[in-house]
Formats: structure tokens, C-alpha cells, sequence
């Protein structure tokens, strides 16, 4: 009985510290928050976006970085970076970051759009999905924990060299404040 | 002829006065020299067969109950329509924690566990030929059913079903380490079986008593010896097959991946292979707990030994070979799933041979209606039920209707439940008494079961209509217009006379501990040697194990079939026989205590728990594991000669004239 | 109370055996049926992989210099030769600890060991010599699954030899470690014998193609 | 004693009424998707098929028990017989007679042979159906759709020569009475399983291999269907119709999927597509006729003419379509479809127009 009651507190305890990794959070975005109101026109509006969170609550959870990963197939991200070496866009896998590297560079580069040739996604994916997206992105760089991080794809094999995958300088740079990430 | 003589070299074969054998220093030497060291260090460092077999019982029982409170947790959400109780993310994890426990950490190792228990009673020797490696297999056992629940506790249980098909349970579907911990706890539970299997084959090949020749080994010790076979066939595939799908998640290899030549159905084939022996695995011990059992309560030996080893047999082999009936609705040639179909239906011709023998049994023997036989009269019952449905999932085009639907769900419900539920309760029923020393209460026992008969097809009958009615298998929800909710309600129903049942089962257990009628050495009248020594049988079994003269020695022995004297009681040691005729051969000292086999089965915790992050663990761990069987390997000392140097050296140089001649018999 | 009982004393019974008569022998035969399977199952994944590829071995991704995509024969070929060799001399081994034969014994122990260390060593080079990576495709994963685990086990018992032989270096002769030294010798004769028919699997198999 | 016989056979003839009845239960009803109501020629073969097995099997099964009831009773009379005669508390063992031995080896060995004979003549039963199901109906005259599995939902593709009149929709297949249909089948993620109990078996989609399914439907009707095989978090909610509809119909409604969208007519249809064509909505959805063509979900350009949404979930009405469009993970947790935030206006005017789409 005593030993019942010992570990009540434990099991207790387990359900605290309860992985966050594992998290399903199907309605991460409540219906209600969005970036903005719909609008009609096609036009962007001139003032920058900013990112409501500084954080990506989405980068330790390993569903919501499979589900950025299905979502930059699907939504053709790979019709431009392929996956990740780049193409036609910038390569993600490496560590240089033309508007930075941090989660909320990302997201904004997302939203907003960049000069010569990425659009803007504002309105058209919703903030949860563009975190996923972030998160994932990030991954491909070895910047969010490896074990959360989705492992290959059942599609074709496109890194059959894991050691250019990474560079070491990477994951030395990924805890670094992002200004020197930013640099280049 | 001659050699026979020649085997028996210094066996010495005489009438003494019963009185002048009994000797209490004898048994003191053999308390002495068997017993545990005391303490928490000699719980852990414990090697003794019962001990090890009763901590699989006990273990495994207790992932009995948690398997049943998911599954009460299943049918209450199923109950009804669009139930809100659990959501999909949580049902799916239930649902495969589910069959996962049922299958790997209940049915194998609590049958794996009453074998290791009696089948060295049963063949008449004091210990298991690998006392150690026993232990380790435990140990392996509980690591990964612990592994298992600390994951679901974490919300990381598995949600994939318990075979876990690929891609759904690739990297790519399944994120996060929920389907590692699948299968790791997978390999940890085969490696359990798999030791667990040698273990028996070896007791019973080597360590029979005089006389116990294989063919009059008991049925409970066949179907053990069966079943250890098929571990040995049938669980390398899945620990395979697990061991891939590990690869492909944690290396990115591309054994399931069709883009880079991986194929999905290459997994199916795999662990059907091994899964659909499984079945087997689980229901022939059972077949010998009901052979045992009623030959006790109808006072005749069981009818048709022959045709009932035979049947086993069969039954071992032809489980090979049907694999593929749970895959007829992937794109199969023609011609294969006409083979299988074949197959299939065939394996009812050897259960169906044990079934009329029970049955004739019953008819020409004197039927005692006690609890345990009560359970076997449930079993025949339905698992006659659950068999004949087989037949409905062995036709290729009945089985395209009814196919992972509740009709399966009902259907292997009907013969894992009723093949090796309810003969696994009589069995508990039938030796608590050698257990504990003590009867469990009739009363409180015939409750148990018809509580247990009445609420089982209250759940699991309806269950045919709803497959047949379109519900499949493993949804967490379902739309009220299907008209599914009746017949699921009173499946729920079911399910809550069955949860009475088997608090009735725990409260006799708790009150027949204590309480219960004295038993002594014998209670039932049975025929099989482990009712040859006191209740609760001591640490070395026997003081002289008993020499057989028949199938059912308790009730054929005489003055004159012998017992065994002259092993020593300084030493752990052992009579070895030869395998098939049971002629002693040699004396034999097993392995005491040793707390090395804890350690080991430690290593290769770390090994696979670690595996699901890196697979640095698999080197580092491997390296673990070597040095802990070092440790487990390396001799303390010169083994201690017995006898005069003479013998000793004339006896040695006799076998190894023998063993170059290459004339040893078998 | 002076009820007479037969008895049947066995004190009179040697306490060493070899081959079928020690549980030993036994357990080892049944854990190597164990290890059979898992090459069984290996091997038919093989086979079944085969089928979904066009071109058998699949042509090599990795090095555009070096289209050929059969796996190198030179490598494979020397281990092979080296496992039949070892495997001959622990016959030798095995017959010596039958005799008790102690000199035997050390020589045959050193020379298969050797012979093994050089068998990991040019496993080592096997893994390049196949050209293909485990993540390439399924045809790699078969292959380096399969070399992986046949290495687990020539690491295994290359351990076991040798604690055999600081052992046979140390300690007297004793029966119970003859026995061990036989019971060596089967293991070892199985890690080559298994080894043929993936051998000719690997590696001569795409050849006849 | 006797009481514990009594109540053995009172409780088996309790179970076995209840049993019975529930059976009898289960026969009545409708039923929107059941194997036992087959409604095309290979649904008939195999629910005749499935008759033939159960009621033999549970001939069987009834034998068995009145053999098991008989023997236990006869077993049990003669341990009461033995106690009353020899007054032997020990009840002394059975040495078995031969002569009965042998009659009873001659029945266990009659029954083996019976069990034998039987299932051969069911090997045969399921090889003749298995046939019948299998061969290709007629050759001529078969309508080919190819059928994708998504994780949650069913793409229909109906192919035919003319690329221009090739079109695509969702979680609705519909069919002409009389005419053999041939699926042909793949997944795009993982395994799913094609069951449509009222017309035929069940055939797996898995992804990188195609499988092919025949049935034909001979009466008009709509026919449920569901995924068999365990695809994750929406399994339950993986379900489609099939509609079996007279030639005419079938011609009529295939006319009409393969026109493009219709153009919006009023203010508020006109203002529903711009929000369709602004919000997220086309980021995965097709709408053929105007820029939105994505794949990702399902095809929408005649989304108003189906019968439900949701892959089978909710019937196709104005509330469960706003309501799902706003909020899906309440009606199936962990689908893909995001949840949409939209002001009333924009929203009624998004189902102004998804409704106008027919």
C-alpha cells in the first residue's frame, strides 16, 4: 500500500513533464486568430507584418513538424528550394539566411514574401500551418531538436549523402544570437 | 541392447526400505543448497524456476488487467454513437497499447510463464537447464512491457495498431518516437519468448526422468515443446520485421519504401509470418491445460494421446503455411490465395481431431464439474464458435466481406479469449493449490466463470452482426445513422459483466491465500508428477524425483518404479537422460544464483531505449552487453569433482571415445 | 513404514558429456536455428526487393565514375576464403579438445582468432566494396543489414574465442571448458557455412542475373 | 452436484437464446451498408456464399454442443453411479475397456473424416464463388474509374478517352445500374481498403502499386462505403457513397461534371468566389474554371451538387458546410483542413457560392 501511494506522486509527476513532443494539438489556431482580416484584393498593403509570436511553439512537437513537412510538399515550396539544396529559390539546408534565421524571420518571409521571386502567403496559409512550415524548414538545418525532427520521406531519395546535409558549423551557429546567423 | 548396458554404466538399480530413502539431513542439505539468498539482493540474483516463472504469472496478470481496463475504456467510448469520451488521437493509442499487451505481454509470456513452471515439475527435475538465461528473459520481459506503459503513460504510446503496417507507421506518417517504442518493446518481448523457448526445449530434451520417454511425455509438456518450436520459427520474423521498420525510421533506410524499391506488403509478409504462428503460439499450451485438466476431472487418461501429439504437431507446421489469408484483400496472384485458402481451411482438421478427443474423453470418464473443468467445458464452447467463423475468414471471398471488420474483431476474440482465456483460468484454478497450498473457493470459482461465459458473448457475439453490418475494425467513432449503436451498447454491457468477472477472480485469489482449504500434496487426484512433491513444492522440487512407468505415473506408480537417489545435495545438480528414451546419461550441475543476468538484460535496456534517439546506442550498448556476459561467463571456479578421481576419470575417457567414435546415442 | 521402494542411484553417473548429451550443445544448436531464421527472413527480403527493381543490382547513385552496379568480388572473396580456412582449423580445435589435447588447443585458438580479425578487418572493406549506401535504396538497406548482422556474429564468437583462450592460457583443462571449446566449434562452424549461401546471394547471384 | 449440472445447462440454454435472439435482432432493420443485402451480382455470390457457411456452420456448431452437453452429462452420471455403488470417496480411476475404446476411436475417427469432407466441399464452394467474383463480367461496355485514397477522403477520377472530358470528384462515385464497373486503384499515403459491403468485397489501395476491383450494381440506389484498413487519426470518418443511378441519370450527371464550375450569377455568389479565391481555400482546392487548382483537396467544382461533405461525414446542407468550413477539427480531429476564420459576411457569401457550384 505504501508503495501504491509513493508512486501516485510519481505517475503524477510523469503526467506533468508529459512529453510536449508528442503533442497532437489538431486546433493549434483557434478559428478565430488569424494574421488578419480577409481581404479582397490581390494587392499587398505596404506596412510590414509582424509575426505575433517570437517563439515557435510548433518546433519541439514531431507532428507538427511532419505536418510542415507534408504542407512544403504540398503547397510546391519544393517547386522553388527542391528540398531544401535549392533551385530556383535559395537552398534552406544550409546555415545562410538572407533575411535570418530565426523563427520569426521565417515566418515572415512566409507571410510577407522576399524580393525577387518568393510571394507572399499572407491570407492564403493560415498561421498555425505557416509555423509548421517554419519549424520544418528550420529542421533541415539541424536547428530543432534531432529527435523531434521527421525522419525521410516515403518518396524518392534525395539525400543520399547525409554528411553534406549538415554542416558542422550549422548546429554550432544554431543556438547563437541570430545577428550572426544573419550576417551573410 | 548392448549398448543400453553400456549406457547405464553406474546406475545402480535396488529395493531399500522406504523409511532408510526419507532421510530429513538429505532434505536439509537440499534446502540448503536450493534456497535463495535472503534479501532484496537474492530477490534480484534468484534463478529458481518457480520464482521466475511465477514473477512472468504475476507480471503478466497484471498487464492482463491493464489490457482489459483499455479495453473497457474502448467499448465505453464505442457505446455509443459519436462519442466524445476519447478522441481519435487518444482511442488509437488505446486501441494498439491494447493488442500489443494482450498479444506480446499477456498471452505469450503468463503461457510461457505456467510452462516454465511445470515443465520441469512435470518432467521430474529440480531446475531449468539455463536457470540464468531464464532469469534474463524475464527481466528482458518486464523492461519492455515497463517501456511500453511509460511511453503511453507519456503520451507516447504507440497508435499504430498492434501490427503497425507500413507506411502508416513509417517515418513519415507517424511521427515522434511513438512506433520506436513499438518496436523495441516488440524485440524486447521476443528476446523474452525466444530465451524462454530454448529454455524448455532444453529442460525437456535433457532433463526427463527415467523413464519419461517422449512418448510418454505429458501433454502439457508437448504442446510446450510445440509451441517452443514455433517461438523459435515464428519470432525471428517479427523481431525482423520490427527491427526494419526501426532502421527505416531511425537510419532512413528504405526496406518499406516503394519510391526506392521498399515494399508495404514486404512488411505484411513478415509479420504475418510471424503473426499468424503467434495464434498458435498462444492457443496449443492452452491445448495442453485442457488436456491436463481433463484427464484430473474425468479420472481416465485423455483419449487418443497419439492423435492429440500428432494434432500438435500438425497444427505447428500447417501454421506456416497460412500467413497470407490475412492479406487476401492486397493484390494477390489467383493461384496464392487459393493455396492459403487451402491451408487455412486444412488446419481445422487437427483441432478439430483434439476437440472430438476432448469430447471423448468427457463421454467415456467419470466428470467431476469443479471449476477448472467448468472453464474447459466454456472453452469448447467457443472456441468451437471462433473456429468455425475461421473457416468463414480462410475463403478468399467471404473474407473480402468480412475482412477487418468487427466479424474479425469478434472472431479472434472467440478463439484467443475462449482458446486461451478460459483454459488459462481453469489452469489457474487447477494449481493455485500447488501454488499457495491452498484451494480456491468453488463458489466464488463458478461465479467467476459463468460471469465470465455469460458477459464474453454478450460482448463479443453481437460483434459478428456489426462486421457483417459493415462496422470495421479500429474506428474510435461512428455516425448515427449506421444503426451500429445497439448492438455496441450491449457489447459495452459485455464488457462490464466481464470486468465483474474478474474482480471475482481477484477477490478469491485474495481470500483463497488466505483462507482456502489446506490442500496438500495432491488435492485433484491428478496423474502428472508436479502432485508428486508438497504444496507449495520446494525450492528443489523433489527430495528424489520419481521415475515414470506410464503417461499418467501418479496413477500407475508402484513399489517398484523407482525413484531417483544419489544426486547430490552439496550441489545445484541435475539428472540429464537421453532425449528420446529418458535413459540417464550424466549428472549435471546447474547455476546457482547470479546476479548478472539483471545486468545484462540492463544493457540491452539501454541499447534499445536509447536506439529510438541514436544509433550510437547500438555500438555503445553492444559493448555493454559483451561486457556483462563477461561477467555472466567467466567460471568462479574449477568445477568440483564428484566421486573418486578413478571413475571420474575412467567415466570421462569412456565419453570422449564415445563423442570421437561419434557413437554417443541420442 | 518398512514398505519397500526401488530405487534407482545414479551417483555412479560421469558429470561431463559431449555434444548431445550436454544441455550446453543443445541450446546453443537451438539459438543458432534462431539466427537462421533471421537470416531466412534476410534473404527473402532480398529477393523480394529484387523484384521491384528493373535493373539488378540497381545501378550505383553515389559514384557517377563507376556505373557498374555489380558489388566488387575481390574483398568478399578473401573473407570467404578466410572463414572456410578458420572454420578447418577449429575442426582441428574441436577433435583436440575432445582429446584434451591443451597445446592443440592454444595453436588452433590463436590461428582462428587471427584468421577472424582479419575476416572483421576485411568486412570492413566489404561495406565499400558493395557500393552502395544503406539509405540509397532498398537494395543497399537488404545488403547492409544483411553484413551487419553476419558481423554481429564473427564479433561474437571472435569474443568468445578469445575469452576461451585466456582462459585455456590460465587455468588447467577441465571438462566443463573442453565442452565449451566444442560447443565454440559448432557456432563457428555455422557462421561460415551460413555464410556461403549469402555469399552467392550478394554477390555471385547478380553475376547469373 | 447436480445443482452445478442443472445450472451448466440452464446457463448454456440462457447464452444460447440470448445469442439467438440478438441473431434474429440483427436480421431486422435497414441497413446502409451490409454485406448481407447485397445489391449487384458479386455481392449476391458472396452473401449467398456467406449463407451457405453459416447456416452449416452453424449446424456444426449446434452438434458440437449437444455432444459436449451429452458426453459432460454422461461423464457425470457415471462418477454419480460409481460414488452410489462402491461408496469410494477416492472415485476409483477409469481403466479403459478396449471394446469401447475402439467404438470411440471409430466416431472421433468418423467425425475427422466428416470435418475432412466438409471442408472440402466449402474449398470448393469458395473456389467457385471465388471465380464468379473474380472473372471479368463482360468485356465490352465496362466503366473504368480510378480511385485514389487520401488521408481522409476518396478521389474519383473518371477517365476517358478524350482528355477533355476526363473530370475528377470526391467522396461520391456514381454508376450505371446493369454496367460493370472496373476501379482502378492506388493511394497517395498509406494503406486504405475500397468496402462497399452492398456490392462486393473489400480490395486494399497501396501506395505504389495498383489494384483493380469489379463489381456492377443492379438496382438504383445509394450505397455506403468506408475505409477497411486502419489509416490513422479519421478512419472511422473515411467513408463515401456510391450512387447507382439508371444509364440516363448516370450520362446526365457525367454531362455535368465535366463542365467547368459554374460562373457565379448574384452579388453574393460573385463575392463568394473572390473569398474563395483570396483565403486559404485555394491553396488546396480545385475549382475548375477559375485559378484555383490545387490537389491537395478535394476537387469542389460541382461540390454542390454532392450528396455530403466531409468524406461521407455530413449531409451537404448550408450549416455543416459553414460549420465545417469554420471549424473541421471539431468534426473530424486531425483532418487537413484548417480551421478558417472568416467575417459572417464573407462566409455566407462562401456558401452562397460553394452551394451555387451544383
Amino acid at each position: 500500500m505504501r508503495l501504491a501511494l509513493t508512486f501516485i506522486p510519481l505517475l503524477v509527476l510523469f503526467f506533468l513533464v508529459s512529453c510536449e513532443r508528442e503533442q497532437r494539438n489538431f486546433r493549434a489556431a483557434p478559428p478565430a486568430a488569424r494574421s488578419e482580416s480577409l481581404t479582397q484584393s490581390q494587392i499587398q498593403p505596404g506596412q510590414a507584418y509582424t509575426p505575433p509570436q517570437t517563439k515557435n511553439p510548433t518546433e519541439y512537437k514531431a507532428y507538427e513538424l511532419s505536418q510542415g513537412k507534408q504542407l512544403y510538399e504540398q503547397y510546391n515550396c519544393s517547386g522553388c528550394h527542391f528540398h531544401g539544396g535549392g533551385g530556383i529559390g535559395p537552398p534552406l539546408m544550409d546555415a545562410k539566411w538572407i533575411y535570418g534565421g530565426d523563427p520569426q524571420n521565417v515566418f515572415q518571409t512566409v507571410i510577407e514574401g522576399r524580393p525577387n521571386g518568393m510571394p507572399s502567403f499572407r491570407g492564403k496559409i493560415p498561421d498555425a500551418q505557416v509555423w509548421q512550415i517554419v519549424a520544418y524548414v528550420r529542421s533541415m538545418s539541424g536547428q530543432v531538436p534531432k529527435d523531434a525532427s521527421p525522419g525521410r520521406s516515403d518518396s524518392m531519395n534525395t539525400r543520399s549523402e547525409p554528411e553534406q546535409l549538415v554542416e558542422p558549423t550549422v548546429t554550432k551557429q544554431a543556438g547563437q544570437p541570430p545577428s550572426t546567423v544573419q550576417s551573410k | 541392447m548392448s549398448k543400453t548396458k553400456e549406457e547405464n554404466v553406474g546406475v545402480v538399480r535396488e529395493m531399500r526400505p522406504r523409511s532408510e530413502i526419507d532421510e530429513s539431513s538429505e532434505r536439509q542439505e537440499l534446502e540448503r543448497t536450493w534456497r535463495a539468498i535472503p534479501g532484496l539482493w537474492g530477490w534480484l540474483s534468484n534463478t529458481n524456476h518457480k520464482d521466475i516463472a511465477m514473477r512472468y504469472i504475476v507480471t503478466a496478470f497484471i498487464f492482463f488487467l491493464l489490457g482489459g481496463l483499455e479495453a473497457a475504456l474502448m467499448r465505453l467510448q464505442l457505446s455509443k454513437p459519436e462519442n466524445t469520451l476519447l478522441g481519435p488521437d487518444l482511442y488509437n493509442q488505446i486501441f494498439t497499447t491494447h493488442g500489443t499487451t494482450m498479444m506480446f505481454l499477456f498471452a505469450v509470456p503468463i503461457l510461457e510463464g505456467i510452462g516454465l513452471y511445470f515443465v520441469p515439475m512435470m518432467v521430474g527435475t529440480r531446475n531449468v537447464s539455463f536457470p540464468r538465461l531464464n532469469a534474463f528473459g524475464y527481466y528482458c520481459y518486464l523492461l519492455g512491457g515497463l517501456f511500453l506503459y511509460a511511453g503511453f503513460l507519456l503520451n507516447v504510446g504507440p497508435d499504430t495498431g498492434w501490427f503497425s503496417y507500413v507506411p502508416l507507421a513509417g517515418p513519415e506518417f507517424s511521427p515522434g518516437k511513438r512506433v520506436d517504442i513499438w518496436a523495441q518493446m516488440i524485440t524486447f518481448t521476443e528476446i523474452s519468448a525466444l530465451v524462454g523457448a530454448v529454455v524448455i526445449i532444453t529442460t525437456i530434451f535433457k532433463q526427463r526422468v527415467p523413464g519419461m520417454s517422449l512418448n510418454r511425455l505429458p501433454l502439457f509438456v508437448w504442446s510446450e515443446l510445440v509451441t517452443s518450436f514455433m517461438i523459435i520459427f515464428a519470432m525471428p520474423a517479427v523481431m525482423m520485421g520490427s527491427g526494419m521498420l526501426a532502421m527505416d525510421r531511425l537510419v532512413s533506410t528504405h526496406f518499406f519504401n516503394p519510391a526506392e524499391g521498399g515494399d508495404a506488403i514486404l512488411y505484411q509478409h513478415i509479420f504475418w509470418f510471424f503473426g499468424h504462428p503467434e495464434v498458435y503460439i498462444i492457443f496449443i499450451p492452452a491445448t495442453g491445460f485442457v488436456s491436463t485438466i481433463i484427464a484430473t476431472f474425468t479420472r481416465r487418461e485423455t483419449f487418443g494421446y497419439l492423435a492429440l501429439v500428432l494434432s500438435l504437431i500438425a497444427v505447428g507446421f500447417i501454421g506456416f503455411g497460412l500467413w497470407v489469408h490475412h492479406m487476401f484483400a492486397t493484390p494477390l496472384p489467383q493461384l496464392g490465395q487459393s493455396f492459403f485458402t487451402g491451408a487455412s481451411m486444412m488446419i481445422a482438421i487437427p483441432n478439430g481431431v483434439q476437440i472430438f478427443c476432448w469430447l471423448a474423453t468427457l463421454w467415456g470418464g467419470k466428470v467431476n464439474l469443479k471449476t477448472p473443468l467448468l472453464f474447459v467445458l466454456g472453452f469448447v464452447f467457443i472456441f468451437v464458435l471462433g473456429g468455425l467463423s475461421g473457416i468463414v475468414l480462410a475463403s478468399v471471398p467471404t473474407d473480402l466481406q468480412v475482412h477487418d471488420t468487427y466479424f474479425v474483431v469478434a472472431h479472434f476474440h472467440y478463439v484467443l479469449i475462449g482458446g486461451a482465456v478460459f483454459p488459462l483460468f481453469g489452469a489457474l484454478y487447477y494449481w493455485f493449490p500447488k501454488w499457495t497450498g491452498r484451494m480456491m473457493s468453488e463458489h466464488l470459482g463458478k461465479l467467476n466463470f459463468w460471469l465470465l461465459f455469460a458477459g464474453f458473448n454478450l460482448t463479443f457475439f453481437p460483434m459478428h452482426q456489426l462486421g457483417l453490418r459493415g462496422m470495421p475494425r479500429r474506428v474510435y467513432t461512428y455516425l448515427p445513422e449506421m444503426n451500429w449503436a445497439s448492438f455496441n451498447l450491449v457489447a459495452t454491457i459485455g464488457a462490464g459483466v466481464m470486468f465483474l468477472s474478474v474482480l471475482t477472480f481477484l477477490i478469491n485469489v485474495w481470500v483463497s491465500r488466505r483462507s482456502g482449504a489446506v490442500a496438500g500434496a495432491n488435492p485433484w487426484n491428478a496423474a502428472t508428477l508436479e502432485w508428486a512433491t508438497e504444496s507449495p513444492a520446494p525450492a528443489y522440487n523433489f527430495i528424489h524425483p520419481p521415475a515414470v512407468n506410464g503417461r499418467y505415473p501418479l496413477w500407475t506408480r508402484t513399489a517398484e518404479t523407482p525413484v531417483v537417489t544419489g544426486l547430490s545435495a552439496e550441489r545445484r545438480e541435475v539428472l540429464l537422460t537421453s532425449v528420446v528414451d529418458a535413459l540417464p546419461q550424466q549428472r549435471h550441475e546447474l547455476h546457482g544464483h547470479s546476479i548478472w543476468p539483471l545486468v545484462t538484460s540492463f544493457a540491452v535496456g539501454v541499447t534499445l531505449i536509447f536506439g529510438i534517439f541514436t544509433p550510437w546506442a547500438y555500438p555503445v550498448g553492444s559493448a555493454l552487453m559483451l561486457l556483462a556476459l563477461y561477467g555472466w561467463f567467466w567460471p568462479k571456479e574449477g568445477p568440483k569433482q564428484y566421486g573418486t578421481k578413478e571413475e571420474q576419470k575412467l567415466f570421462f575417457k569412456h565419453q570422449t571415445e564415445l563423442s570421437l567414435r561419434g557413437q554417443d546415442p541420442i | 513404514m518398512r514398505e519397500e521402494q526401488m530405487v534407482l542411484d545414479v551417483k555412479g553417473l560421469p558429470e561431463h558429456g559431449f555434444d548431445t548429451r550436454e544441455p550446453m550443445w543443445w541450446g546453443n544448436l537451438l539459438l543458432l536455428l534462431i539466427e537462421t531464421m533471421t537470416f531466412v527472413i534476410a534473404g527473402a527480403a532480398f529477393f523480394y526487393v529484387s523484384q521491384n527493381f528493373n535493373i539488378w543490382p540497381p545501378p550505383r547513385t553515389e559514384t557517377y565514375s563507376q556505373l557498374n552496379p555489380l558489388p566488387g568480388l575481390g574483398n568478399p572473396t578473401a573473407n570467404l576464403i578466410a572463414l572456410i580456412v578458420s572454420a578447418s582449423v577449429m575442426i582441428w580445435v574441436d577433435r583436440s579438445a575432445r582429446r584434451a589435447d591443451k597445446r592443440a588447443i592454444k595453436i588452433g585458438l590463436l590461428i582462428c582468432l587471427l584468421l577472424n580479425l582479419g575476416s572483421i578487418t576485411l568486412r570492413a572493406f566489404e561495406f565499400m566494396s558493395i557500393h552502395v549506401r544503406w539509405n540509397s535504396n532498398a537494395y543497399g538497406s537488404v545488403l547492409w543489414a544483411i553484413l551487419i548482422l553476419h558481423l554481429m556474429h564473427l564479433i561474437v564468437e571472435t569474443a568468445e574465442a578469445f575469452i576461451l583462450s585466456v582462459y585455456t592460457f590460465n587455468r588447467p583443462l577441465d571438462p566443463r571448458h573442453r565442452l565449451d571449446i566444442t560447443v565454440l566449434a559448432v557456432y563457428w562452424y555455422w557462421v561460415t557455412i551460413i555464410w556461403i549461401p549469402l555469399y552467392l546471394m550478394i554477390y555471385l547471384g547478380p553475376r547469373f542475373h | 452436484m447436480s445443482a452445478s449440472i442443472k445450472s451448466l445447462i440452464k446457463g448454456w440454454l440462457s447464452a444460447s437464446t440470448a445469442t439467438l435472439c440478438l441473431m434474429l435482432a440483427g436480421c431486422t432493420g435497414p441497413s446502409t451498408q451490409s454485406s448481407v443485402d447485397p445489391m449487384g451480382p458479386q455481392a449476391r455470390h458472396l452473401s449467398r456464399l456467406w449463407w451457405f457457411f453459416c447456416y452449416s456452420l452453424s449446424a456444426i456448431f449446434v452438434i458440437v454442443v449437444i455432444v459436449l452437453l451429452l458426453s459432460t452429462y454422461k461423464g457425470w452420471r457415471e462418477s454419480r453411479r460409481a460414488l452410489e455403488d462402491e461408496h469410494d470417496e477416492e472415485r476409483p480411476l477409469i481403466v479403459p475397456e478396449p471394446e469401447r475404446e475402439r467404438s470411440m476411436k471409430r466416431v472421433v475417427l468418423g467425425a475427422t473424416l466428416l470435418t475432412g469432407l466438409m471442408l472440402f466441399v466449402y474449398l470448393i464452394m469458395s473456389f467457385i464463388t471465388g471465380r464468379a467474383i473474380s472473372s471479368p463480367l463482360h468485356a465490352e461496355n465496362v466503366l473504368t474509374i480510378e480511385v485514389k485514397g487520401h488521408q481522409w477522403w476518396w478521389e474519383a477520377r473518371y477517365s476517358d478517352p478524350t482528355p477533355s472530358r476526363i473530370f475528377t470528384t470526391a467522396n461520391e462515385i456514381h454508376i450505371p445500374v446493369g454496367r460493370p464497373v472496373m476501379l482502378k486503384m492506388t493511394s497517395t499515403d498509406v494503406i486504405h481498403s475500397f468496402w462497399v459491403p452492398n456490392l462486393m468485397g473489400k480490395k486494399d489501395l497501396i501506395p505504389g502499386k495498383d489494384t483493380t476491383l469489379m463489381f456492377q450494381a443492379d438496382r438504383p440506389g445509394v450505397y455506403r462505403g468506408q475505409c477497411a484498413e486502419y489509416c490513422g487519426l479519421q478512419h472511422a470518418h473515411m467513408a463515401f457513397i456510391v450512387v447507382a443511378e439508371s444509364e440516363e441519370q448516370f450520362a446526365a450527371w457525367r454531362e455535368a461534371q465535366i463542365n467547368p464550375a459554374l460562373e457565379p450569377q448574384s452579388d453574393s455568389e460573385k463575392r463568394g468566389q473572390q473569398v474563395f479565391l483570396s483565403s486559404p481555400c485555394i491553396m488546396c482546392h480545385t475549382v475548375r474554371g477559375t485559378q484555383a487548382g490545387s490537389l491537395i483537396g478535394p476537387d469542389l467544382t460541382h461540390v454542390g451538387s454532392r450528396q455530403t461533405i466531409a468524406a461521407a461525414t455530413l449531409p451537404n446542407t448550408r450549416g455543416h458546410l459553414s460549420g465545417w468550413i469554420v471549424d473541421s477539427q471539431s468534426v473530424k480531429p486531425g483532418n487537413r483542413m484548417p480551421p478558417n476564420s472568416l467575417n459572417p459576411e464573407d462566409l455566407q457569401a462562401l456558401l452562397d457560392y460553394l452551394q451555387s457550384l451544383k
